[in-house]
């Protein structure tokens, strides 16, 4: 039988090493698995590099990663935002690497990883700081860039229902990289509002299929 | 003599056609889907899932998963979809995005963009959906002030700032003119009233050009 | 206002241009958009590149296109089956052109088309026959094939529902190539089942979004 | 003494874990589903975008547009899912598909597979998603008879049958033996009563080792 249901934050984040590459979705903060971020956090892990489109804002999720030194590179489009302070010291002193990445690549490098691509060409970013070093091909007298699939140790992601299989859905524009990173990790680990039964959610609505996910834990809506 | 950045938006809105998909970029372009008119159905995307958003919020209603590229919270309209990361930049990328309007630092009379990094050191460089609009919009309409707040030319035979993407530039909205990209550089289409073609070029670092019928560019 | 719907089959693949690289949905007959490709054939459209997943059985739909010398060439991955009749008998005379592709490849290669990609590796089809001529790039120690994008002129794609906007939902499996043939076309051309009011769709449940639409026709259930 | 092929199906069933995603290949390989017992939760996937797949409905329940890669109707278990061609295919090609099961002409001593074209002028060639599954499937297992209806061994050195993936099978069930593929070639991990190894070996073309411990083949 398969039941992908935990306990808690903590058994969903647990075996997540030092090291691990580790996807976390959000935009902003909407879509934010705060709660596994913060296990995460609890349970030691450090050494990490972390993909996320921002860097954390304020104390909390990803901000607290690196205020608490766990960060070893960050690989994300948009870091700068109003209190990425965190991020930003950090950044300063050295302490952490940046991989800057435009959002779509970022987006589009994981999902080659997810469909099991050895990489594409595109035309985002050819003639550009962020192509220094990239294998450039003119294709139909464009000019295209090689990008590399990035694949996820562990993806950390908040749904909005799941069932016991670890099927998904979402809230709103919460979605946003949840899917893509979810497909994208060896281990998919997420937070949903609420459980229901198997059968519950829509065949036809269903946004994440369960073979994309391990684990699932209930966390109280904010 | 200068334009209110609110007529800028208003004279962009005016070139928008119904039934268009429309990214607008961060800042000044947001003022764009203000004056769009009620005569037009315009379908707004935001790079973080959604097609048809609406403006913002009563205060109270916000929904704080539901915000759009700038963090804003905004509004589904009816017809409204919500989708993953990177289908929205499949649209962006792929171009199914009819039109964006897009900030800038600096634009070259090539249609070179460059409005993400000014390689100020002390912060730390960000690029997000830039460089995917700029690429994969099939138009690329530019807004911004003529020139810098320091009076420097914005407009440019080749752009110092890092670039966002080489050759992408269709239109060129500022608070002076309406400029076309045009293999021979900037095209002057519409200019401020009371403003010389001397005056004009004097704001502008790349050489232009006027066309035959340049017309008046007005307040609304 | 947008108003994608139009009135009859005939309406819908108006201008379609003798030439025209056309994606016709389906699998087996599975989601075929039977109706809009009689009325491509009514319509006269000839020496026409078909990419389609079967090579049609019988006498209708893509079947019917060969029968009446339509196509040039076909791309797809199974055109041999029980009833492929007229597909058999246009390729052994010589008279049609056939492009073998892995089934996934051609998706994805559809998909890169939609995405404004300039090509992929994968290891799909390295060392076969089918990678003849193609470039070849060990990633990670594994031949990968390069594969280039498959842009469509047109695509024909056959949904339960949709709105004014062109916004799509599926029927159960019926959904198969639809949505990524409607990303990948210039025009791309939608019969329905049903038509429902704006705003009647669930937002999270699109499947489609209108902006890959360009016009949708009813077209009674069979 | 050779296996019937149903009981090839349960011999496989047995090796299938709970929760496992399974994609089966068209033809014999459908039997195994029958096979597994209840006491597991298996998810079949289909290349045409089904998960969770269930048995064939009942006569009369049939929906013509809910049928499996062999195109023969099928039903949705509670916990199913449907989505589009190209996320099916991700699935498989991306490694999430934990085990497949696929026919086979040939399979040669390094895993090489052979199962989609048999050079015969008289038909088109066709592929379907055989590479696919092959190239992208976390195990692949082969249900095979050991030889052809005319004797010829499907086991071999080096398939001369045109490829459908290199060294990607795990491991080969026969009506005679299961197979491991190793490093070093077949590996015999069971085989038939009444069976010699110079039996089998003669029914194999490539060179046979036989583990410590072969266990016994046999009908369950």
């Amino acid at each position: 039988m398969i039941d992908k249901r935990v306990g808690s934050p903590a058994d969903a984040v647990e075996g997540i090493e030092d090291g691990a590459t580790v996807l976390v979705g959000g935009f902003g903060a909407s879509g934010v698995p705060v709660e596994l971020v913060h296990a995460l956090l609890d349970r030691g892990a450090t050494d990490l590099t972390v993909v996320t489109n921002n860097a954390g804002s304020g104390e909390t999720d990803v901000a607290a990663l690196l205020r608490e030194r766990r960060v070893r590179k960050i690989v994300c489009s948009y870091p700068r935002s109003a209190g990425s302070v965190w991020f930003e010291e950090r950044w300063r002193a050295g302490e952490v690497e940046l991989e800057l990445v435009p959002q779509g690549t970022l987006s589009e490098r994981m999902r080659a990883a997810a469909a099991g691509l050895g990489g594409f060409f595109t035309p985002t970013g050819a003639d550009t700081r962020l192509a220094e070093g990239k294998e450039v091909r003119v294709i139909d007298g464009r000019r295209h860039v090689f990008e590399e699939p990035l694949p996820g140790d562990v993806a950390l992601v908040k749904a909005a229902r799941a069932d016991r299989w670890g099927n998904l859905v979402y809230r709103t524009a919460a979605r946003n990289f949840g899917p893509t990173m979810a497909a994208a990790a060896a281990l998919t680990v997420v937070q949903v509002e609420e459980f229901v039964e198997l059968g519950e959610l829509d065949p036809e609505a269903i946004v994440t299929p369960g073979i994309f996910v391990d684990r699932v834990v209930r966390v109280a809506a904010a | 003599m200068r334009l209110d950045l609110r007529d800028v938006a208003r004279r962009i809105a005016r070139d928008i056609p119904d039934g268009a998909y429309v990214n607008l970029g961060i800042g000044l372009p947001t003022l764009v889907a203000d004056c769009v008119g009620s005569d037009k159905e315009v379908v707004y995307h935001s790079e973080n899932g959604i097609l048809g958003m609406g403006p913002a919020p009563a205060p109270g209603e916000e929904d704080p998963e539901l915000v759009n590229a700038g963090k804003q919270p905004v509004t589904l309209l009816p017809g409204g979809a919500f989708f993953h990361h990177t289908d929205a930049f499949l649209m962006m990328r792929g171009g199914h995005v009819d039109l964006t309007v897009l900030g800038a630092f600096q634009v070259s009379e090539r249609g070179d963009l460059a409005n993400w990094a000014t390689d100020d050191a002390a912060h730390p460089p960000a690029v997000g959906g830039a460089m995917d609009l700029a690429v994969g919009a099939k138009q690329v309409l530019v807004m911004t002030t003529h020139t810098t707040k320091a009076g420097e030319p914005k407009l440019v035979p080749r752009c110092s700032y890092p670039l966002t993407a080489a050759g992408v530039v269709d239109r060129v909205y500022t608070d002076l003119a309406v400029l076309d990209v045009t293999p021979e550089g900037f095209l002057v289409r519409e200019m401020v009233a009371g403003l010389t073609r001397e005056d004009l070029q004097g704001a502008t670092a790349a050489r232009l050009s006027f066309a035959d019928d340049v017309a008046v560019l007005g307040g609304v």
